[in-house]
């Protein structure tokens, strides 16, 4: 299946632009979503830390996805 | 739960938001109001670009208002927060909590300024004389 | 130590309190709006009225500033305090704080206000639909 | 010698005016005066509390008046 990410921050940078297509087996899970961008752009390793959003909630490893999921890259904030 | 919370690429206007939120049965407002620094670890700051990841941003201040709200007896809550380019000396945000007594103001607008810089998808980078850095992107 | 400190029996204005305190060299405000509550325990009031030993509770305020920048690093400090009477949602206090770092501008925003209430020679008298009384007065 | 002594909030009612005289033998102290004052107004012994400001300064019973000092009672303060 194909995952549209979404990014902020930094990791626009690092994508190159705000969203990116990203092929993942169905049942593929954000842990599998982190290793498959962590593989084509491993500047995302040495950030301080990062989340990935799906559903504008922050999700576990473990959550799987779907197609229809609004799945983001969440960099370190630095709000306020 | 009597809350207004926006996110804006407008100027944010400090008097409106007390006015919001006071009320007759408030004894106290306390008000957060953040400003650019014109320096960042002794660099002198340009200006700052603020970008948020908007419906989320949102979603996450509601669930620090929620949290608010069971933890203090306040009244009412403001928080807003600017997007986009903004100068030295700029506001970038507002956070006003009124409430019968002021203990419960001030911890409930330190909570929600703390909490919203630990967890709303809002980004901050900080334009230097030759460069610019993602705040806090690197360890 | 940069202070703005008055007494005053006209109405006090926020906005400019606010714009008084802001400095480049400032990233966080804390703000204290003290406003007339329209009840005290349970009891309806009517109005409030403020009377002030000027020059020592001027004098009071200078001596809790001094502390204040002795105990932490803070860029301004405006304390504005009205006299005679107010109305329910009238202001009788303002004070704000403008520091490089927050956690400062809170604690020493609170510090003023607990300070100015236990020492600060200012009288409040609460007037109710059935009488008066002059607030803290007996045991 | 003659105390010229200010009032304020609940001691002006006490004391029915903002300023009484108060006459004190010299070398009189602050706590003299607080004596004279609560033997002629027993109201004052009801209150919380109260202070004796001198010259703009809370003053001890210790603390010696003369006629040129600037004296007020200094109920609790509820200001704020």
């Amino acid at each position: 299946m194909k995952i549209n990410v979404l990014a902020f921050g930094i990791a626009k940078d690092i994508f190159g632009g705000s969203s990116i297509n990203v092929e993942l087996p169905e049942q593929g899970t954000t842990g599998n979503l982190k290793q498959s961008l962590e593989s084509s752009y491993p500047l995302l390793k040495q950030l301080a830390s990062y989340m990935v959003a799906v559903n504008n909630e922050y999700a576990q490893d473990e959550n799987i996805l779907s197609e229809r999921d609004e799945v983001a890259i969440i960099p370190p904030v630095s709000g306020g | 739960m009597n809350t207004q919370i926006e996110i804006s690429d407008k100027p944010l206007d400090i008097q409106s938001c007390i006015d919001w939120v006071m009320s007759p049965q408030s004894g106290g407002i306390d008000v957060f109001i953040g400003t650019v620094r014109d320096a960042t670890k002794d660099k002198a700051v340009i200006r700052l670009e603020f970008e948020a990841y908007k419906p989320m941003a949102l979603k996450e201040m509601n669930r620090i208002a929620k949290q608010v709200f069971a933890k203090w007896t306040v009244q009412k809550l403001l928080i807003h927060h600017r997007t986009g380019v903004l100068q030295v000396g700029e506001v970038p945000v507002i956070i006003a909590v009124s409430c019968a007594h002021r203990d419960a103001a001030f911890e409930a607008c330190r909570y929600v300024i703390d909490t919203l810089k630990q967890t709303v998808p809002i980004w901050k980078k900080e334009i230097f004389e030759d460069g610019e850095v993602w705040v806090a992107a690197h360890p």
